[in-house]
């Protein structure tokens, strides 16, 4: 009889000894998990911030753009170096893949935010190779790494070039005419890599791919736009409009 | 940075990634038709105890079953060389399933024989995940076999009332009990184990509706013979 | 031209000025609704733990019955006396409507709770208007209140006739057969109030009695198998069936 | 508890609360018809500045827009006696979409007028929601009627050219700069005014078109005239 | 005449035109109000079958309903003098729901007083849709209302034999089996009646199962007891 | 009379009903079929319009098109002969898209033609829906039609240019500020209608972005030509 | 020959192809409705089982069904003339779901007259699908007929009981037994036949329980009786 | 011959026939794997065009695509071994999609080379679906191909005209209007085919555009020189 049965099992039963263990195992994996995510809302809403910070790299002034590259970089160094390695210390000893998705979005900000910085500072993007290097850590004499799934990596490069086109449209907005075609040719070769990658049943790619396109898209009409319309002046006032970024302190008056 | 230099640096080495990634599952999942198949032959030889009463023939089943596992335990040797160090939970969708059911088999085998709920080193045991470099026995895929087992005796519960057996629901309906409470004990997050477990009240409950019937006609054996 | 606006635009610039003041502002209120949204979670978390621990109050020894009870009555009370206290307190001056949503799913899991206990305690729920009284509070001799829309009221009862469901079949699988019979007849009444309401536009509400009728269902078969199943023996013998649950310590071996 | 106290101490209050709440909804849209009305003809009456370039007939349609405005503040008022004290956000749905309009309807009869960007308390002044005891300007509203300007004088930066007023574009080239500016220095979270400020950088870049399409054809005046 | 007066003559009259129909619409809500609460009142009085077994309780539930009915005949009479002549189905989104609900309720009235099936033009009286000059008690509600008399039957069949009436199961089971040959009868196209046709069997099915369990134990009465 | 006589003559005459409105739906599918042939050749003749610059050939396609507009009519005729009396609403599904683009065609036309906008009254005559018994040209459907005309406009706009017509630009910004102007006129609920209308902006907007180009360029002719 | 004329050349065969296909799927479509009115009919005429426990009634039934079976024949005939050649599985999707119908029927009906599995090839000569030359009979549609007949046979059960046939259920057990045991021997991939395969078990347990319930109430035959 | 041994005969021949089919779907998805691949690289050569105004480095990539198409073909007369005669729409949706990006890939390869519309026979021979035993190229799926083209030369025509290639545009708006005009000649049923060319519009107008920038500044070369 169902009742009677209950009423007898103690804490001292088998099955019931069994459960409390599993119990145990079962609140802490969960714990874990939640601290993570939580450790990784952080890390997004910072990398944002990030993002933010570099958008404002589209001055003249270099002075500025230095201060703004320097200060992206140390705060992107603070993300590894302590957000991120708090997460990896935590996963030590487990299976990093168990709590992958706990952290993947705030890894795919950081890398959003890290390629748009290596972009803007040295104009290329670094392999997924060196990236990785950034999360091995070493405490106490003990190594220990985070994992850093690549398509994290190529997702987040994705991501990246969203950024790209508002700064391409920004960018005209304050007559940095040249940047336009730069960018655009560095996300059209970004494009054309992920044209090329076949990755069956990657749903997510598929979908940043598209929102890649659309990007991509923007950012062609204003170069077309520019180039259309400094097609009706000379020749040489065009090679002023479009190197007119590189004419920092000049001024240019009566043409621009 | 030259267009050549993206694809060699950036999209080069994901492919290469990919591939690999795809290599290793293509292994997992023939692998995998060795471990479903003697599974689907346990399934099909422990079906027995829904048709007969003889507790010979379910001896000879959980026999024939216990040797099946012998290819299992071979299959899961072999995953365990394929599936590369520390990504376990990379892979685990390929597996995780088929290791459910064969906790479930495992269970019900060793209640069958000795009436008692496996404990999880046993059962790693019996499968071949015990002592692995890379795979072992996670914890859920055990506890969502226990409920699927005890769905599989809620049936067997009916079926041997059928076959006039009425000593048998009466020992399930203390061994579900028993589970029940355990299962009681933890706190589950939202998930498709969480969802399973909102089922295993249906079970208890058909379990005891059939303890009822027995009792209403005076069928219920003398209680001393009901401990295994 | 707009490079050179840019570049003149200083912090002393009235407009910038003007939109200095509003990022405080909306970073302020940005802050103050995810510290709410927190607070809700944990709330959450832990009255999805004394529902939990609600439903073990289904046994028959009624000393761990009246010592699950009071427990939970005590965890209530420190879910309104500080967790929510400190929302109210934070909102204190603000629109409450607009940090609402914030909190409301806490506030829903909370009713439930409750009126979970209220039920198994003293066998009903009581008013909105009563409830109501726990979220006044007074610190330092300033009176604050925190908002109680009388939605969440309903749709956390709606909610808690799902624990209801589980216990009723659960009984049935400890044997406690009367009790399926109160608790079904009582959300039958719950439904029927349900039906009655005329409220355009509140899709949630639909959504829930929906699941509400389902969880009604189920309730109602187990009243059915119980009674077709009873009818097969004598009439006084299942008055015994009927009434188990009140015999707590009488032994009735040979029949159940 | 008997079926008639549940109905009777839960549904019948809830039933009544719903009851109240419809009501005021109800007045809340008539009254909102009463904005609406001066909102379309301010809206219809400015459109005049993407038909001319005459100063007086604009200075006229800002004059007859200040007149429809009246009613507006009229509207709010009543408004004002309808919405229960602290649940602005509760029913602010009905009227969240006018305010935004009427803010930028205000901005751009400001902007007409002196050629400086109206502040939140001098919209809150013109809207007639000032000093008001249940309702204000919410910022974001405030806020998204200034996005709706931007895109308006892009358009108006277009059609000045065509009826040949070339010192407008720039006027407004730096006036937007300087929104866009301090646009620039807001967090904004993931919602609709995060959503209408992206668009912004769309409104700027065809302003600057036209700047620079004037520009190449040494159409731009002499800065002096420029200034406000 | 200048080019805004043409347009002014050409879509001054299409406003008056789009008034009109929101003004219609504005009432028929209204009306709609008034038909929903009586409606709510019914569907609450008659769940008191699923509360009692008690003969006289239901007789005195359907009386009320009945009473009820006379506010809903008032409210498709107001109805009829405003949904404009030839325009039925333009406006019927308003109605139709309440409409086949109301259908429902007067057939579940008619099988407890009478148990027999309520016809079309009966229902049409019942609801006051009979002999209106615009509206009219359309094939496609009427017959939703039936099927959705059936679920309702089969949630009662369950909770009649709860309260020991063990008569009322078979007198639904030959009711619905009827109702169900009637709408095999009909080749229904491929739309929201054919979908919800084709839950019916759900409900054949729960019927049959409760006379199964009743047959099973020799609680079928007198099968003469039971024609109507 | 048995049960099933009882059933069969209640729903037997039910099936007459529903075949009725199948039969219904057919020969008005059929119908559309014949107006859809002539509605997708005048559109094809039109398109001429963005290849070419020459008066008479547009002219020539007008006539043609006019010419193919008698099978409409025809077919409407046919229509009206099929679709019950008071039951437009329940049907018009079937052809309210072709109605739409047909008084789009009709507007397109005559704007060719004669420079101005078509009125409903003429609009129902060419598409052979005025004086009809059942059919009617809706209202709605009609300002559809003027929207999808400011559409095609904007297209034709940028076309002609390419063409070196550029005293069209100027001819089709007059004629849609115009309209765009009755459309504001208007108060439209939140439906269809009012959705394609915000499209309309965009329309307005491409087309003073080309007469801003032909202004910035000194390609506008003198305005004394413009007038129609 | 022009631009015009070459795009003619290569678009206008196209259409023809479009034509074609469109045709094809009409006259389909056509001879469909001939193949499912019978379709109906049998299911009406076999609803009898739910009805009587006449054996004579049944094998009445069962004849009559036969005879409506020469219709479907027919029926196929037709659509093996329409079908082009290599072209079966571009168009199944027209009768596959009927042919899977009358497949369960087929088999309900070898059932009731002989106790057995009907096999595919008899099968296909019932419904008039061997030896065709276009058309055959899928093995998916056969199955899936099949798992529709367990379903079928546990309503069956049910109500046998019902009208006092305690035979039946022990014959449908045994019989649905073997099926079960039949389609476990499939390794069947992810698609809509192992969803449905999914189902058979609760079929199997509905039938499971019906047995249990006569056994426990000793109704039980004499297990000689039910051999067939 | 026992029950078991019944069952077996008729399910086990079951087990070769659907192993069979998992088979042919696994060399199937081997096969296009293999034609995956060149696609893929296909698709990124010819990505240059968006790069560059070269001639030489277009002619160059068209080269190498050709090349590639020697991987396509070979896969295809691979895939024709594998699919079982008669059985073309069976398992058509493993290749349709590739299928379609071929045939665009090839026409556009045409189209850089020639300047002309590659026609279906020739596409087939590209891919090397001509003369195939099972294998065909599908109508539709060449359709879908050509409208894909003219997605991708829209985009082409906004890069030329910023790498300065004025001629290019005009080049392809003749192209894409030939196209436009042979797609409206098909009357084509509501599906995929016709939701893709319901957005051939877009790009329509966005090419039209562009020749409008160019007409408008006078950038359009002498178009003697455009005609290929
Ligand atoms: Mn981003
Ligand atoms: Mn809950």
């Amino acid at each position: 009889k169902g009742r009677q049965v209950l009423e007898n099992i103690d804490e001292n039963n088998r099955v019931i000894k069994m459960f409390l263990g599993f119990r145990k195992e079962l609140d802490e994996k969960h714990d874990r998990y939640e601290k993570i995510v939580k450790l990784s809302r952080d890390i997004t809403i910072e990398n944002k911030r990030i993002i933010f910070l570099l958008h404002s790299t589209n001055t003249d002034i270099e002075g500025k753009r230095e201060a703004v590259l320097d200060e992206a970089c140390k705060r992107l160094k603070v993300i590894t170096d302590e957000n991120f390695k708090t997460i990896a210390s935590i996963l030590k000893d487990f299976d990093s893949y168990q709590y992958q998705k706990a952290y993947t979005s705030g890894l795919q900000e950081f890398i959003e935010a890290l390629v748009f910085y290596q972009f803007l500072h040295s104009n290329k993007i670094e392999s997924w190779e060196s990236i990785n290097k950034f999360f091995q850590y070493e405490q106490d004499g003990e190594k220990f790494s985070l994992l850093f799934p690549q398509l994290d990596f190529i997702l987040g490069i994705a991501d990246f070039t969203g950024e790209l086109m508002r700064r391409c449209i920004n960018n005209l907005g304050v007559g940095n005419v040249s940047d336009c075609f730069k960018t655009c040719n560095f996300v059209k070769d970004i494009y054309t890599g992920f044209l090329g990658i076949i990755n069956p049943g990657a749903k997510e790619m598929g979908r940043k791919t598209y929102v890649l396109k659309q990007s991509l898209a923007k950012m062609e009409l204003v170069c077309y736009n520019i180039q259309i319309r400094g097609s009706e002046i000379p020749k040489h006032m065009l090679v002023n409009v479009i190197e007119s970024s590189d004419m920092n302190t000049e001024e240019d008056e009566g043409f621009y | 940075m030259s267009s050549d230099n993206i694809l060699e640096n950036i999209f080069t080495p994901f492919q290469e990634c990919i591939n690999n990634e795809q290599d290793v599952r293509e292994e997992i999942r023939n692998i995998m038709k060795d471990i479903e198949k003697p599974l689907r032959e346990i399934v099909t030889t422990l079906q027995i105890i829904h048709r007969t009463h003889n507790g010979e023939e379910i001896s000879a089943a959980c026999f024939a079953a216990r040797e099946l596992f012998e290819s299992v335990r071979a299959g899961y040797e072999k995953l365990d060389g394929v599936v590369p160090a520390g990504q376990y939970y990379r892979y685990n969708d390929h597996w995780r399933f088929a290791t459910q059911r064969l906790c479930f088999l495992a269970a019900l085998i060793i209640f069958l024989e000795k009436g008692f709920l496996v404990d999880k080193e046993t059962t790693a045991q019996i499968l071949g995940l015990h002592e692995k470099s890379r795979l072992h026995l996670d914890l859920e895929d055990y506890l969502m076999g226990l409920l699927n087992l005890a769905t599989e005796l809620s049936r067997f519960a009916v079926n041997s009332v059928t076959y006039g057996d009425y000593n048998r629901p009466l020992q399930i309906s203390k061994f579900v009990a028993e589970l029940n409470a355990g299962f009681r004990l933890l706190n589950l997050k939202n998930d498709s184990l969480r969802k399973r477990f909102d089922a295993l009240k249906y079970d208890v409950k058909k379990i005891e509706e059939v303890v009822y019937d027995l009792s209403l006609r005076g069928l219920v054996p003398n209680r001393g013979e009901v401990v295994e």
